[in-house]
């Protein structure tokens, strides 16, 4: 099943990528907020993910909190925050 | 409900006209047009967005403002894509027996939209591309519907 | 800003693109569009007006609206004469740089016209015709415009 | 000069008169409130302006009070609550 994650807008172009598929969770990350920390630690362009920093998340489709839960299968996104309208 | 992500215009007499026609009920269509600002020498404006997740949180969106108010209809259209300056970004059109849930509704879901909809802008000048930054007064217009 | 009370219906396609064309800085245009409706076996409604001081009115409440928001443009359009259910019978709308004028002054328009400008509806039914009473609610709604 | 008199809606209806022009103020009127009273005062279905009736003036074409001045020359409307828009 794996996890797959989307960039989008500004952090989609500064870590240079639109999505990617993990094979699995890796290990202790079992929500949004803890992929965070997890992807920020790749150092690097990665960093712009780090705590501070105004990213948002969605699982599935849908507006997360760090605390949410994610679990193999899911669809997560990191972006920053909206502005369309 | 009806919500649209694309890329085209829209026509906004069919639009209001097909509102106004789903009951002899209508007594009231309130509408939002949104419309890219040529400030500072802006050449385009390319709108992005998350593909799914847009027509979900929309229609959720339209979800809420109908468990709020008596609405008769309600639409909306975001476009995608790169725009011009004068072009039209979003339009959202709501249908009511009186004027007072219509005008309330319309700028909840604006006021939703413009802070919950994954869509995101960038900018083009003679400068150079710059992504909009979110504007605090957007997420702080939330606040007057008391969540 | 413009004012027009007209029996002749109007081209909202036409006046929403001249609102949006006053300015560059234009970003957010709000509308309200009034129907009869079709209510209670309703076959028309008569609207009534008072010549002159019609337009004053609406134009007093246009430069109330101008003096509280900054606001790019203006457009009032009342019909007078008789109506079928289904058709239009006012139209306000305003461009503005950012939606929160817009919507404001859009509504603010419309709650005093409904209660401060000289037009009286007169319903024609199966059983007769009556004039329309005014409601409590409209007198009301000026409230929240803190007069 | 006189003072030129306009009735409008029901209440144009109920008098049976859209305009009619007074060739001078009747004396002690100099208001809005005090001309309704001397109208009302013709009895019949003028009684339409008594006192509690929801009728609204206008002086000039500026919405007026029952104590609102008028003189010779003025426009004075009567009519009930508007119900446009």
């Amino acid at each position: 099943m794996g996890i797959k994650i989307l960039y989008f807008a500004s952090l989609r172009e500064t870590v240079g990528c639109a999505e990617e598929v993990l094979e699995s969770l890796p290990a202790g990350v079992a929500t949004a907020g803890a992929l965070r920390e997890w992807l920020c630690a790749r150092g690097g362009d990665w960093t712009a993910l780090r705590a501070g920093q105004a990213i948002r998340a969605a699982v599935n489709q849908n507006l997360a909190h760090a605390h949410t839960a994610i679990a193999e299968g899911d669809e997560v996104a990191f972006f920053p925050p909206v502005t369309g309208g | 409900m009806s919500v649209s992500v694309q890329h085209t215009d829209f026509d906004l007499d069919a639009e209001t006209a097909h509102l106004a026609s789903v009951s002899h009920n209508v007594g009231a269509v309130a509408t939002f047009l949104g419309y890219v600002r040529g400030d500072d020498a802006l050449a385009a404006m390319t709108l992005e967005h998350y593909p799914g997740m847009t027509e979900k949180s929309l229609a959720d969106i339209v979800s809420q403002a109908q468990a709020r108010w008596p609405l008769l209809a309600v639409r909306v259209i975001h476009r995608i894509g790169r725009l011009l300056p004068g072009e039209r970004i979003v339009f959202v059109g709501v249908a009511s027996r009186h004027r007072g849930a219509a005008f309330d509704a319309c700028e909840f879901i604006m006021d939703y939209l413009k802070t919950r909809a994954p869509f995101w802008k960038k900018e083009e000048t003679e400068q150079g591309a710059r992504w909009v930054d979110a504007r605090d007064s957007d997420e702080s217009a939330l606040e007057k519907w008391g969540k």
